[in-house]
This record gives structure tokens, C-alpha cells and sequence, in this order.
């Protein structure tokens, strides 16, 4: 009965603290910009603010536009549930493991394109049209990724490289080729622009600008649980901590807090490079994902050499 | 005593159709003694495989199993034939093409030559089999010179010369055996029966020669390779039943004189000289028809060109022998005989309706005569080899003895050629059969005469299990008799 | 001496169950199909003609995948490719249908005839036609031989599946057949070509070298790519739909090409566990490819064209072939709850085990095809994203969109029956992979007795490392529980009304269908991005009135097909060149023709010591 | 006796060979028939063999008279104009003719290793009128040559056969002699249909059918 308590447990915490997250690292961008900037709580007044308007749905929209939200918000929060938060196997570990929240992704991003084509404008066509071509671009590095993992660690289990192991050289690697696929995933600065709004360069805002109102806020919040998500694996691959096996709950809230340090440390590694570096053409970013795909590469031949 | 019914009735015939007045009566006596023919035929090859002995009567004619089974080849065509000829003539005088006595002149010409080819088999002395070929050359070049016009005359004045040539050199041949007889002190009679038991005495050398000389004579006749070029023209001028009988049948009348010296050869020399001899032919008449056929734009010259790829085939299968080879090649004899008369035919009527040969003009063949059109496809596929038709079975126990023999190269090539003709065939004949038909032309119904000659033809191409049947039970023991090998 | 007909003709082992069961099941919904299909195109005569030929083609399926001869099973798939033949041109009016046959047959024989010298080859080790006979006497054949057979079997087998270099035929003969009959023909004829390798060379010949499976893998990864990159430019939608099947059968190879390098390594329960997975994925590949082929075919009765460009907002109209279209896309794009994932995720688990277990630099060989898979996978992604969006939603593009009327029941319900076993081999895989498991064992003759499997926990204990872990009706649920939840959050707050107005049009004037996305412009990234493969053409022109004033701008591009310019082009222009020169030998002089007759003679008496 | 018999079998050969027009070629085909006359008849003589004189008697009346006549009838019915048309001018021709005839006698020589003198040389006369028969027809464009090249290869055999082996058997020459008369009866019937289509009898221009 605790599995189902656990499990609500760790959708309240990522639905809690998914926005500060986001709210932190924006407000991390404006320091380093030697800007005041918005406060760290403004994504939760925008949710707020989002959930108390109403909605305007285009004439041409079909049941996919009006279903896409929950379609995107459930399959994040399903990977989410994935990641071993608080004690050493999460709850639903037996649902599947990394490769399956590869797939899980692929089926928010999938719904998410095809609403954004059913609103009929072009900027919606062309949204979807890159978003598509970067996460294909994605998927060998990611799964590169995930190959190196399962070399090192054994099977693709996420539970099998939460418990302790020594920091190697492939993992560092393959954290980093991770964070680079993590950077094209949340859509930061060298991919994909999150603040714009210039039919240009923008790509995920381009599939949901027909969104208003509270399907606006639902995949709002499924963006920042994913970023969360990512940096989770990040977090877990670089910084082995064994985090406490079932019995000993008492032990579970000490580590976490251990565990947001390494989530801020890592934060900030993105705020860093978000600023740093300006946004790329879209067809850079297919070399850009190459070069994940080579670190990807690189961490493989480490794990077989057995650094 | 069949035999002698088998050779009366098409001479009867032949005189009875100068006199007889009509000539619709005339075409269904016709069809009714090769009827008894056909009859004939089946009982005395059934006679020869029960009582295994050859049946010789007054030394002169001389019939064993193979005779027996070329004459039932011979006889399923010509009953085949002169249904069909009865509705081409109407057809043909209707449209004015030849006039009624000129019938009378064709159905007696008809008779002539098939009482010439059904001589062939049944003759013993090998110089009267010389004179029989030599008189099926002759009487057939009138058939083929029928229509009298600019391109039969020239097609009917190559056939002759070409054909007169080759069979000259036959005859030189045969005169060498002769020689060779003479020189060996053995008696000179020109009789099968007696050589083949005396063949291993005669001098080797000698037989080589003649033997080359025989298969380029006779080969002139059969369409092998680099002497088939009278071929093309002659069955595409023809008249449509009677090139259904010459690339039918007349070809192989002349592969059944070639194995007939074959097997003296065989006994003289060994079995390796006539196989390599007839493989190389073979390989080579499969080549070049299958060059000619893919870029061919006349409908009656591609069958032509089938027929010399099919030759080409039996041929590799005598060449390579043992039981499957042989088995084959005399299997591929009768399911090539009947589907190319099938072919011949449905092709007549096409050119017939469409007034042209050319195939780039006839279209929609299936929505303008759609018996014929469903014929004409079942045999196109049929003679490119495909699966349930019976020359893909004859053409699986040629690879299949390519194979066991281990001449993996002459397997190989053979599988390329039949490939490709395969592509051929199907491209040209999708593109005829398909499509709607030209504007202007009524569907009409074939005469009923039409419909039965096809029906009667297409029961042996389907009939596979019977060829399965065939090649399984007594296939060596045929082989056995037929060579004495 | 010559057993022809053979002793026992069929054969009932697992393996041959499993293909009749998937024959049966794509069969089925298709029949059903094609009654509301063919109801108003063709005349009352040709409609029974092709309901026999159907059934030909049905039966002569079944023989061929339970033939126990070789024999039986020659003739059956002669009889296969006639069929399928006679109803690829079954429209006979265009001239593209009749081409496509032509091409599709032609392929067909010279596949056949690779297939009947590998068999003859067996057949003169073991002098006998039957299944067993001949794997008795493969066992004693050198290894040389058993090298060309398995070339010429692989040859034979893949130009039937269409595995790359020759997959030519695919693209134009599944688009021509009436759509029920592309169904079945992509979904389950190109499958037997499947079973025939696994049967003649897994099970009798015997995997013997490590570089069959080898090539096998690289044959099945260029087949995945060049399929899923083709399938993205193409714009008519059974097209789009066939050169997807040449990505599928790649998947499947990887599976079977897997299980061939793991017996060759000697790692008996990995190659059963690959050969399972691409079990999997032919049977789920059947089903969603099946049920797109029908959902096309719906499509094209409704609006009377193929072309994507010209269609859009169909989802109003059509709203069921809509959602069964949609069901399809997800299968065949691998996502979490339908069978396409299940299948998808097995063979890259057994890629990953395959690294574990497999020493030095083919550990990365294993990996690169795995990366190559899941590239893949994401650019079918991309291209059903294209095809359902550009298809079925926003704004109907031409007037053919506009007229569109929902199908007929009969057609309707066979693509529910479809889209209904998408969902149930989704969720109930655990119980199929046990079943497939033993099909595949039975294959290659490995006794799986302990291998085993718990409701949701795959583990491969004799063999691989730590247990891996996926159970599709818990992720089902858990999605579905996550949705609701987003729901309730959805309607917690005070109910709100929502307006209906048209997309955000920058301000100034109605948006009409010229506006929406169009799927040139969806694919136009992936063409620069492949465009080393792809070589894309473009040429832009402007018409203008005056030199300020641009009255009208075309552009027009397109992509070359490689396989088909550099490769089968050539060979074609070739051969026609060399048949036209030997027109030559016949020029029509007799004096000519007797100087053949001369010189042969001459020839033959020189050289007669040779012979 | 024999010899000179021979000699004069070769003479006409070559006769023929550089023949230019048609009354020619025929003359020679009947000097050479009338010698192959004189050769059975003293075959017959010397050989007390009745049948012998028959098929002499038999080779007179046919090749000698009636043939030759039929030949000249059809000329001066269709009244084509008699130049033969060569391909190969007659000088070049009598250098292929006895190449030929060096040809037939290495041929002879092999194939007849054991026999006397001879034998061998009448194997290579008669090889060599069969290979002149082959020459005229493909390098003569007339249809009447092509008639004669035919009659003098039958020539050739029938000289081959009767000295050689003694001669086929009785009834088979009675058949071949029958069947070489009607095949020119037939080959004159085409060449009077040639003429009346074609309004020449050359037979090079007939190449209607090609490919």
C-alpha cells in the first residue's frame, strides 16, 4: 500500500518543484546578465494566472488540439515516476526502464506535433516540422547514451545505476553527452529559444502558441517536469550517491536534500551555458546533436575499455 | 496395324480433299481422321510400353518408343491443327484473303504434310528418313508461301534454300555412316535396327565427322543456333495453323533425327562428345533468342524466337542427360508442342482481328476477344516457365540434372536466359493483353471450332500432376528402353 | 531413385503455425474490407474474378509457409507471385499499373530462380525434396557450397522482401494493387520471404560462419534507413506507405540477423531471444501496416486521389478512418502503449544484451545498429506525423478534401478488427512472447525449456546480465491515470467557457488552406539534412509583371532515387543495348544466313578434338 | 580411265565457278553431269551391277537433259536478264575454288587415313564440288544460281556416295533422285512467283525481313 503512497508522493514533489527549477534558473541567467530579472516564483504565479483565463480554441482545431495537453502532461509525469527520487528502485520501476522513457517522450512530442499542425497556421506547420527533425536527431544520441549506460552499469534498469559505483570516466562523458541531448529536449538556447516569440527561430513556442488558457498551463508544467527529469538522470549518472534502500524511509528526506544540491549544481551548469552561447540555424543543430552523438560514442568505447 | 492407319488416313485425305466438293464438310472429316489418329497414336504408345519390344514390319518401318512418342507428339497438334484450321479458313475467306479452291488447295497440303511427319518417326532405313524431311521441307513451303504475298514468297524462298542446304549436309553425314559401315566390313544396309547393335565397331573418327554433319543438317531443321535465321521469317508468314504445326512439330521431327544418329554416336563414341555438342548449341540458341526477343516488335516472330529458346532448352537437356535430363528434355518436347500451338493460335486470331503484327498497335487484346485474350496470357505464362503450367516442371528436372551432373556454370546460365526471356515475355505480352481495347473494335465471339482447339490444348499445359506422375514412376525405365543406354 | 512427390507435404511445427496465424489474421480483416471496397469501383464479374484470385493467393500463402517439400513449396510461391500479379495489374486501365506488374513479376522470377539453383544445390547433396532429407545432408556440406546457397537463398528471399538493393519493385507494386490487396500483400507476402530464410537457412542449412549474420545486420540497417528516409520525401500516401514496409522488414532483419550472429557466437538463448523479437515485430508489422494500407484505401475511395498535398481536415468528415489511421501512425512510429513499442523495445534490448555478452569491437557494431535503429524509429516518427497531420487535419487543401464522406461498415469494421488486435499486442505481450519464444526455439532447434519469463519481468537468466524490466499494461494504466489526474487539475479550478475563433492570423486577413503547412515544407529539413543520399533537385522561378512586381512563384523539387539511377538503370540500358546490337545477326540476306551455315561447320570440324 | 573422269568432274566444276552469266553456269552443270555419267557407267561396267545402270540411265535423263531444259525454259519464260550479279569477280572466285579444293584434300586425306591413293582423291573432288555448290550459292545473287549451287552439292554427294562406299542402296537413290527433281520443280515454281512479285529474280534484294 506505501508503493501507491510513495508514488503520489513523488508526483506531488515534481509537480511542486519542477517550476522552481525553471524559475531558478531563469533567475540565475538574469544574475549572471547583471539583471534583476523576474523572481524565482513567477512560473508558479504564471501557472496561476494561466489556470484562471479562459480559453480560445480555433475553428479548425479537432479533438487531437483539445486532447494533446493531457496527452503530453500524462506521459511526462509517467517518466517522471520512473526516476528513482527517493529511495533506491522508484515504486514503478517494473514499467520499464530508460529505453521505454525514450518512447514515452517520443509520444508527448508526437501528439504535441500533431496538434500543432491542426490549428492550420504556418507557424504551427513549422513548429512541428523542426521539432520532429530535432528529436529525430536526438534519438541516436540519446540512445547512444543509454548504450553506454546499459554497457557500464549492466541493463538498461535505471534502478541499477542509482545504487553506488565509482565515478568512471564513461559516465562523465556520457552525463555530458546527456546534458548536450537534454539542452535540444527542454528546448535552452543553442537549440531552440523558450523566451521568443520570432517565427524564426522559435520551436516548441511555435506548437503551442494556439494554446491559451489552461491546456496552456498543463503543458507549461510538463516542459518544466521534463526539464526536472533530465537533470535527475544527469544528476544520478555524474554523482553516484547511493540513495537508501525500502526500509529505511526515515533516512529518504536527509538525501534529498543532498540530491537538490546536485539538481542546483547542474542548473546552473545550463544557466551558464545558456547565456554563453548564442542560438544556432536549425540545420547546425543537426551537427550540434552529431557531436552528442560522438560523446555518446566516446563514453561506449570507455565503458567497453573498462575505464 | 496402327501404324498403318496412322500413315493412310492424312494421305486418304490429302487425295480425298483435290475431289471433295465442300469445303465445310471436308474440315470435319478432316478433324474426324485425325481424331482416329489421335487414337491410333495413344494406342500404340500405350502397346509400346507395355510389350517393350520394337515393332518392325518388312524392315521398313521401325517403331520403338521414342517413334511412338513423337508420332503422339505429331498427332495431338495436327487434331489440335485442323480444328482450328476449319474456323481460320472461314475466317480467311470471309475476309477474302484466299479463295475457295485455294481451301480445297490448303486443307490438301495440310494432309500432305502431316502424312510426311508422321513418316519421320515411323521410318526405319535412314535415307528414306532423309527424303521424309526433305519432303516435309518441300510440301511446307508452299504453307508457308500460301498467302502469296511479297514478304511469304521471300520467307517461303529462304525456308527452302536454307532448309535444302542443311539438309544436304544431313545427307553427307549419312553418307559418311555409310563409308564408315563399308569400311568396317559390316553389311551396308542403312537400317536403324541393325547399326545401333554393330555402332561400337565403326571407326571413330569417321563418326565424329558425320556426326557434325548430321547435327548441323538436321539442326538447320530444328532452329538450333547459327542455322536458324529461316525460322523467324518462315512462322511469322505462315498460315496460322500450319506455323503452329512447323514450330510445334516439324522441329521436332528434326531433334528426333538428330537423337536417332544421336545414339549411334552415343554407342560409337561415348556419351561426353554428343552432350557437349548439343549443349553448346543449345547454350548458344538460348542466347541469341533471348536477344532477339526482348527487343521484338512482331507478335509472330516472338513466338518464333520461343521456339528456337526452347529447342535451345531440350537440346541442353539431351546434351546433359542421365534419367532427369533426358526426362526432361522429352517432357519439355510435349509441353512445348502444345503450349507454342496454343500460342500460334491465339496469336492468329489477334492478327487476324487487328489486321497487324506489329505489337506496339494491338492493345487490349483482353477487353476485345476475351476467350482468346484469357488464352493467350495463360500461355504466355506458361511458356515463360511460370509455376503451375507443366514446362516449368520439364524446365526444374533440366536445372535439376544441370545440377546433379555438377555443370554448375551451364545450371547458372540457363536459369539467367530463362529469367530474363521471362522479363521478355511478360513485358510484351502485359503491354498487348492490358489496357482497353482501340476504339472502334466490337468484342465478337470466336467460332465455337476456335474454342475448342484451345480447349483441347490447354488441358495438357495445366496438366502437371500428370507430368509429376510421369517423371516419377517410370521415368528411368523409359529412358532405359528408349537408349539402351 | 526420384522421390518427387513427397512423403509428408506439410509441416505443423510452431513455426509454420505462427506465419498461418498471421496470414489468417491480416487475411480476415481484409476480405471483410474489400466488400464495401470494391462495391461501386469494378463490375459485378470482376469483383468475383477477384475474390478467386484472392483466395488463391491466400491458400497458395499458407502452402508455402507449411510446404514440407521443396518442391510443393516452388510451386507455391510461383503461384504466390502469380496471384499477387494478376491483382497488382488488377486495374488494367493505367498504363502505371500495368508497369508496376511487369517490374514486380520480373523481380519476382529472378528472385525465383536464385531460389531454384540454391535448392537444386541442396538437392544434389541430399538427392531428395524433403525439408528433413535436406537438413540431414546440409549438415555434411562443405562449407564452401553452404556459403553460395546462402548467398543465392538471401538473393532468392530478398528481392521477395525487399530488402534494399532490391526493393525496387515494392514502391511501385503495393500502390497499384486495390488497397486490401496492398494490405495483404505488404502485411503478410512479404513476410513468407521472412519465413523462408529462417526456414532454409536458420533451420536447415544451419547458421555456420559469424559474417552471414554480419551481413545480414548491414543489409537490414541500409534497408531501415533508406526505407524511413524514402518514406519521408514521398507525398502519395500507399507509396509512403510501402517504402515503409522495406523500413519494417529491416527491423525484422535486425531481429533474424541478430539471431543468426548469436548461434554463430555460440550464445544459443540471445538468438532466441532476438528471433523472438523479430517474430514480434513481423506479426505487430503485419497488423499496423495492414490496418494503414486499409485506412489509405478508405482514404482514396473517400476523396478518389493519393496525393497528400491535396487532402486535409479529413478528421471532420472521416472521423472514424481518422482515429483507426491515427491508432496505426503510433503503432508504426513505436509509441508506449500499442505493439509497435513492445516489438520496437525488445530488439534493442536485444541488441544491449547481445553488447553484454559479446567481446571487444563487435560490442560497438551491436551498439552502431542499435543507434541506427532508434534513428530510425524517430524518423518514422517524423514522416506519420506528416502523414496523418498533412492528411487528416487543419483545413481541407482541394476540392477532393472538401467532398470526402465517411466509408462504408463493412470497411469500418475491418479496420476496427484491426486496430483492436494493435491495442491487445500491445498490452498482452508477455503472454505472446511466451508462445514466441517456443516458435522460435522450434526454429532453430534450441530447447527453451528454461527460459523463463514473469508477468512483467524479462529475464534471460542462463544468459544475459542483470534482469531487465517492461510491462506495457502497467505503463497503460499509469498513462491513463495521469491523464484523468490532468483532467481533474484541468477541471478543478471554476469552470470557464471557452470561445471559438479562428487561428491566429498575424492580423490581417482570413486564413484559407493555402496558408497550412504542406508536407514538402514539413520534409523540406530532412531533405537538406540527407541530402547527401537524397540529392535533391530545386528550381524556383518568379513570373513577374514588371520588374517590382512578382505576379506568381513556382517552385519545384524533387529527390533521385538513387537505387534505381545508379544501379538498376545502367543494367536495363545495357542489356537493351546489347539485344538490339544482335538485331544485326539478322538482317534478311540469304547469303548471308548460309555463310552462318559455312562458318559453323567449318568451326565445328576445326575444333571437334575439343569437344 | 577413271582418273581422266575425274579430271574432267574437276574441269567443270571450275567451269562453273567462273561462269558470269546463266547459260554458262547451266552448261556447265550439264558437262558435269554428263561426266558423273560416264563415271557410273563404267562403275556399272566394271562392276557387272545392273542397278548401277539404271541410276546412270536414271542421272542422264534427269540431269543431263531435263533439268538443264527446265533451267533454260524458266529463263527465257521470265526473260530476267541472265548476268549472274557476283558478289566475288571470277578471278577471286578461282582463288577460293582452289583454296577449296586444298581444303577438301587435307579433309580427305584425315578422314580416309588407311585408304588407297585413290580414294582419297576422289573424296577430295567430291568434298570440293560440294564446298563449289556452297561458294556459288552464297556468293552468286541470282535465284537460279542458288538453284544450281544446290544441283551441284546433290552432284557432289551423289558422286561421293556411288565411288566411296559402292553406293547407297538402290531404293534410297531412286527416292533421292525423285526428291532432287522436286525440289527444282518447286524451287522454278517460286522463282516464276519471285519474278511475277518482284519483277527480278535477285535474290539479294529480298530483305524485307529483318530483326
Amino acid at each position: 500500500m506505501n508503493k501507491i503512497l510513495l508514488l503520489t508522493l513523488q508526483l506531488a514533489f515534481f509537480i511542486t518543484v519542477a517550476p522552481l527549477l525553471s524559475g531558478l534558473i531563469t533567475k540565475i541567467k538574469n544574475n549572471i546578465r547583471m539583471r534583476e530579472g523576474q523572481s524565482v516564483f513567477q512560473p508558479y504565479y504564471n501557472l496561476v494566472k494561466l489556470f484562471s483565463k479562459s480559453e480560445v480554441i480555433s475553428g479548425t482545431a479537432s479533438w487531437i488540439f483539445r486532447s494533446a495537453p493531457f496527452v503530453v502532461f500524462s506521459s511526462t509525469l509517467t517518466a517522471a515516476l520512473l526516476i528513482p527520487v527517493f529511495i533506491f528502485t522508484s515504486p514503478a520501476h517494473t514499467m520499464g526502464d530508460l529505453l521505454a522513457m525514450v518512447f514515452i517522450f517520443a509520444l508527448g512530442r508526437f501528439f504535441l506535433a500533431l496538434a500543432a499542425l491542426d490549428t492550420g497556421s504556418s507557424f504551427g506547420g513549422m513548429g512541428s516540422s523542426r521539432e520532429m527533425f530535432i528529436s529525430s536527431l536526438v534519438e541516436p544520441a540519446l540512445c547512444m547514451v543509454i548504450f553506454a549506460v546499459s554497457l557500464q552499469f549492466g541493463s538498461t534498469d535505471i534502478s541499477t545505476f542509482s545504487g553506488a559505483h565509482a565515478i568512471s570516466v564513461s559516465s562523465i562523458i556520457a552525463a555530458l553527452a546527456l546534458f548536450l541531448v537534454s539542452i535540444a529536449e527542454t528546448s535552452r538556447i543553442p537549440v531552440d529559444n523558450q523566451e521568443t516569440h520570432l517565427e524564426l527561430t522559435m520551436v516548441h513556442e511555435a506548437m503551442v502558441l494556439e494554446y491559451s488558457g489552461r491546456p496552456l498551463a498543463l503543458i507549461e508544467m510538463a516542459s518544466y517536469i521534463k526539464q526536472m527529469v533530465f537533470f535527475f538522470l544527469i544528476a544520478q549518472i555524474v554523482f553516484p550517491i547511493c540513495l537508501p534502500s525500502y526500509e529505511n524511509l526515515a533516512q529518504a528526506f536527509s538525501w534529498a536534500s543532498w540530491y537538490c544540491v546536485r539538481i542546483i549544481l547542474i542548473s546552473i551548469a545550463a544557466a551558464l551555458v545558456e547565456v554563453a552561447v548564442a542560438k544556432m540555424r536549425l540545420l547546425r543543430v543537426a551537427d550540434f546533436l552529431e557531436f552528442a552523438f560522438v560523446l555518446g560514442v566516446i563514453a561506449c568505447v570507455c565503458a567497453i575499455v573498462g575505464v | 496395324m496402327q501404324i498403318s492407319l496412322i500413315l493412310g488416313i492424312p494421305a486418304l485425305l490429302s487425295i480425298g480433299a483435290l475431289f471433295l466438293g465442300k469445303r465445310k464438310i471436308f474440315g470435319i472429316v478432316n478433324c474426324i481422321g485425325y481424331l482416329t489418329v489421335l487414337c491410333c497414336a495413344i494406342g500404340l504408345f500405350i502397346e509400346m510400353i507395355l510389350s517393350n519390344s520394337a515393332k518392325v514390319f518388312r524392315s521398313f518401318i521401325y517403331l520403338d518408343l521414342l517413334s511412338a512418342y513423337f508420332i503422339l507428339v505429331i498427332s495431338v497438334v495436327a487434331f489440335a491443327a485442323s480444328i482450328y484450321s476449319i474456323g481460320y479458313i472461314k475466317k480467311d475467306i470471309a475476309n477474302k484473303a484466299i479463295s475457295e479452291n485455294k481451301a480445297r488447295f490448303y486443307y490438301c497440303l495440310f494432309d500432305l504434310f502431316c502424312f510426311s511427319m508422321f513418316l519421320v518417326p515411323a521410318v526405319n532405313n535412314l535415307g528414306i528418313l532423309w527424303v521424309a524431311i526433305e519432303m516435309t521441307t518441300l510440301i511446307s513451303a508452299f504453307l508457308v508461301g500460301f498467302y502469296n504475298s511479297k514478304e511469304s514468297v521471300e520467307a517461303a524462298w529462304k525456308y527452302i534454300i536454307i532448309c535444302s542446304v542443311g539438309i544436304i549436309f544431313a545427307l553427307l553425314g549419312t553418307i559418311l555412316l555409310v563409308y564408315a559401315l563399308s569400311i568396317s566390313g559390316l553389311s551396308k544396309s542403312l537400317n536403324w535396327s541393325d547399326i545401333v547393335p554393330v555402332a561400337h565397331l565403326l571407326d571413330k573418327n569417321i563418326l565424329k565427322v558425320a556426326f557434325i554433319f548430321i547435327l548441323v543438317g538436321y539442326g538447320t531443321k530444328a532452329g538450333l543456333a547459327p542455322m536458324h535465321t529461316w525460322l523467324p521469317d518462315a512462322h511469322s508468314q505462315a498460315v496460322a495453323p500450319i506455323s503452329a504445326l512447323l514450330s510445334g512439330v516439324l522441329l521436332k521431327t528434326a531433334i528426333y533425327a538428330i537423337l536417332r544418329f544421336g545414339i549411334i554416336v552415343i554407342k560409337g563414341v561415348g556419351f561426353a562428345y554428343f552432350g557437349n555438342l548439343m549443349i553448346l548449341l543449345g547454350m548458344l540458341s538460348l542466347a541469341i533468342s533471348c536477344g532477339f526477343i526482348l527487343v521484338q516488335k512482331d507478335l509472330k516472330r516472338l513466338l518464333a524466337y520461343h521456339s528456337i529458346e526452347h529447342v535451345g532448352i531440350i537440346s541442353i537437356g539431351f546434351g546433359i542427360g542421365g534419367a532427369l535430363g533426358i526426362g526432361g528434355a522429352l517432357l519439355h518436347i510435349f509441353n512445348h508442342a502444345v503450349t507454342k500451338s496454343l500460342m500460334f493460335f491465339g496469336a492468329g486470331n489477334v492478327v487476324n482481328k487487328y489486321q497487324t503484327h506489329n505489337m506496339h498497335i494491338i492493345r487490349g487484346v483482353l477487353r476485345a476477344m476475351p476467350f482468346t485474350g484469357f488464352m493467350l496470357l495463360m500461355g504466355a505464362f506458361a511458356l515463360a516457365g511460370m509455376a503451375p503450367f507443366s514446362i516449368f516442371i520439364s524446365e526444374i528436372l533440366i536445372i535439376c540434372s544441370a545440377f546433379l551432373k555438377g555443370s554448375y556454370l551451364v545450371a547458372f546460365l540457363l536459369l539467367g536466359f530463362i529469367a530474363i526471356i521471362f522479363g521478355a515475355v511478360v513485358h510484351h505480352f502485359s503491354k498487348i493483353l492490358f489496357g482497353n481495347a482501340p476504339k472502334g473494335m466490337s468484342v465478337e465471339k470466336e467460332p465455337l471450332s476456335g474454342k475448342l482447339a484451345f480447349l483441347f490444348l490447354s488441358f495438357p499445359i495445366c496438366a502437371l500432376w500428370i507430368a509429376l506422375l510421369f517423371t516419377n514412376k517410370d521415368l528411368t525405365w523409359i529412358i532405359q528402353k528408349l537408349f539402351q543406354a | 531413385m526420384l522421390d518427387l512427390l513427397p512423403k509428408h507435404i506439410f509441416l505443423s511445427d510452431p513455426l509454420s503455425l505462427f506465419f498461418l496465424f498471421v496470414i489468417f489474421i491480416v487475411s480476415l480483416p481484409s476480405a471483410i474490407y474489400s466488400f464495401g471496397y470494391l462495391k461501386g469501383e469494378y463490375p459485378l464479374k470482376k469483383i468475383i474474378l477477384s475474390w478467386f484470385l484472392l483466395a488463391i493467393f491466400i491458400l497458395s500463402m499458407a502452402a508455402v509457409v507449411t510446404a514440407g517439400n521443396v518442391l510443393v513449396f516452388l510451386v507455391a510461391w510461383e503461384m504466390m507471385s502469380l496471384a499477387s500479379y494478376f491483382l497488382v495489374v488488377f486495374d488494367t486501365t493505367h498504363e502505371r499499373s500495368i508497369k508496376a506488374g511487369t517490374i514486380y513479376v520480373v523481380m519476382t522470377q529472378i528472385g525465383a530462380a536464385f531460389l531454384i539453383a540454391a535448392f537444386m544445390i541442396m538437392y544434389s547433396y541430399a538427392r531428395s525434396f524433403d525439408l528433413f532429407a535436406l537438413k540431414n545432408a546440409c549438415l555434411a556440406m562443405p562449407a564452401q557450397t553452404k556459403n553460395i546457397i546462402f548467398v543465392s537463398l538471401l538473393i532468392g528471399f530478398g528481392t521477395k522482401a525487399g530488402i534494399v538493393p532490391l526493393h525496387i519493385w515494392l514502391p511501385y507494386a503495393h500502390p497499384q494493387a486495390p488497397s486490401h490487396i496492398s494490405s495483404i500483400m505488404s502485411g503478410v507476402m512479404i513476410k513468407t520471404a521472412i519465413y523462408g530464410i529462417i526456414r532454409f537457412v536458420m533451420f536447415i542449412l544451419g547458421v555456420s560462419a559469424a559474417w552471414w549474420g554480419v551481413l545480414v545486420l548491414i543489409l537490414a540497417v541500409i534497408s531501415c534507413l533508406v526505407g524511413v528516409i524514402y518514406a519521408l520525401m514521398e507525398h502519395d500516401i500507399k507509396k509512403l506507405l510501402a517504402y515503409h514496409s522495406v523500413e519494417n522488414i529491416g527491423i525484422i532483419l535486425l531481429g533474424v540477423g541478430l539471431a543468426m550472429f548469436f548461434t554463430s557466437q555460440g550464445l544459443p538463448y540471445l538468438a532466441v531471444f532476438s528471433l523472438m523479437a523479430g517474430l514480434y515485430h513481423l506479426v505487430n508489422h503485419a497488423i499496423f501496416k495492414g490496418l494503414l494500407f486499409l485506412c489509405a484505401g478508405s482514404v482514396y475511395k473517400a476523396t478518389g486521389t493519393r496525393d497528400i498535398e491535396k487532402l486535409g481536415g479529413l478528421i471532420k468528415t472521416m472521423p472514424y478512418t481518422a482515429a483507426y489511421f491515427l491508432l496505426g501512425a503510433m503503432a508504426i512510429s513505436a509509441l508506449p502503449p500499442l505493439n509497435g513499442f513492445v516489438s520496437e523495445w525488445l530488439t534493442l534490448q536485444a541488441f544491449f544484451l547481445g553488447a553484454l555478452n559479446v567481446i571487444g569491437g563487435t560490442k560497438l557494431f551491436l551498439g552502431f545498429c542499435a543507434v541506427m535503429l532508434a534513428l530510425t524509429s524517430g524518423l518514422a516518427a517524423a514522416c506519420f506525423v506528416k502523414a496523418f497531420g498533412i492528411t487528416f487535419l487543419a483545413g481541407p487543401r482541394s476540392h477532393y478534401a472538401k467532398e470526402a464522406k465517411e466509408v462504408s461498415l463493412s470497411m469500418k469494421a475491418g479496420m476496427f478488427f484491426l486496430s483492436l488486435l494493435t491495442i491487445v499486442f500491445g498490452l498482452a505481450a508477455t503472454m505472446i512472447i511466451r508462445y514466441l519464444t517456443r516458435a522460435a526455439g522450434s526454429a532453430m532447434d534450441i530447447d527453451i525449456s528454461h527460459m523463463q519469463f514473469s508477468l512483467n519481468n524479462i529475464t534471460l537468466n542462463p544468459q544475459a546480465g542483470k534482469s531487465i524490466y517492461l510491462s506495457p499494461p502497467l505503463l497503460a494504466l499509469v498513462l491513463l491515470v495521469l491523464g484523468i489526474t490532468g483532467l481533474v487539475i484541468f477541471c478543478a479550478w471554476r469552470r470557464k467557457r471557452s470561445v471559438r475563433h479562428n487561428t491566429w492570423d498575424c492580423g490581417y486577413y482570413r486564413l484559407d488552406a493555402r496558408n497550412e503547412y504542406t508536407a514538402t515544407a514539413f520534409s523540406k529539413p530532412f531533405r537538406i539534412a540527407f541530402s547527401f543520399f537524397l540529392l535533391p533537385y530545386r528550381k524556383t522561378q518568379k513570373i513577374r509583371e514588371s520588374f517590382y512586381h512578382v505576379r506568381s512563384f513556382t517552385y519545384e523539387t524533387h529527390t533521385i532515387q538513387v537505387f534505381k539511377k545508379y544501379l538498376y538503370d545502367p543494367v536495363l540500358v545495357l542489356v537493351f543495348r546489347s539485344a538490339k546490337s544482335m538485331r544485326r545477326l539478322q538482317p534478311g540476306s540469304i547469303h548471308l544466313y548460309l555463310m552462318y551455315i559455312f562458318i559453323t561447320i567449318i568451326l565445328l570440324i576445326v575444333f571437334m578434338r575439343w569437344f | 580411265m577413271q582418273g581422266i573422269i575425274l579430271f574432267t568432274v574437276l574441269a567443270s566444276t571450275y567451269l562453273m565457278v567462273i561462269a558470269k552469266r546463266m547459260p554458262a553456269l547451266i552448261r556447265g552443270f550439264r558437262f558435269q553431269s554428263f561426266c558423273l555419267f560416264a563415271l557410273t557407267l563404267i562403275m556399272a561396267f566394271s562392276e557387272h551391277r545392273l542397278d548401277l545402270y539404271i541410276i546412270a540411265v536414271l542421272l542422264f535423263v534427269l540431269k543431263v537433259s531435263l533439268i538443264p531444259h527446265f533451267l533454260y525454259r524458266t529463263i527465257r519464260r521470265i526473260r530476267a536478264n541472265e548476268n549472274l550479279g557476283l558478289f566475288i569477280n571470277p578471278q577471286l572466285s578461282l582463288i577460293w575454288a582452289m583454296a577449296f579444293t586444298y581444303l577438301s584434300w587435307i579433309f580427305a586425306a584425315r578422314l580416309a587415313v588407311f585408304g588407297q591413293a585413290i580414294l582419297i582423291g576422289v573424296m577430295a573432288i567430291a568434298f570440293f564440288i560440294i564446298l563449289a555448290g556452297m561458294f556459288l550459292m552464297m556468293s552468286r545473287m541470282s535465284a537460279l544460281a542458288q538453284i544450281i549451287g544446290l544441283l551441284v552439292m546433290e552432284n557432289g554427294l551423289f558422286m561421293l556416295a556411288s565411288t566411296v562406299s559402292g553406293g547407297m542402296p538402290f531404293f534410297v537413290e531412286i527416292a533421292i533422285f525423285f526428291d532432287v527433281f522436286m525440289s527444282v520443280l518447286i524451287m522454278g515454281i517460286f522463282v516464276f512467283r519471285i519474278n511475277k512479285l518482284f519483277t527480278h529474280i535477285d535474290v539479294n534484294k529480298l530483305s524485307r525481313l529483318k530483326g
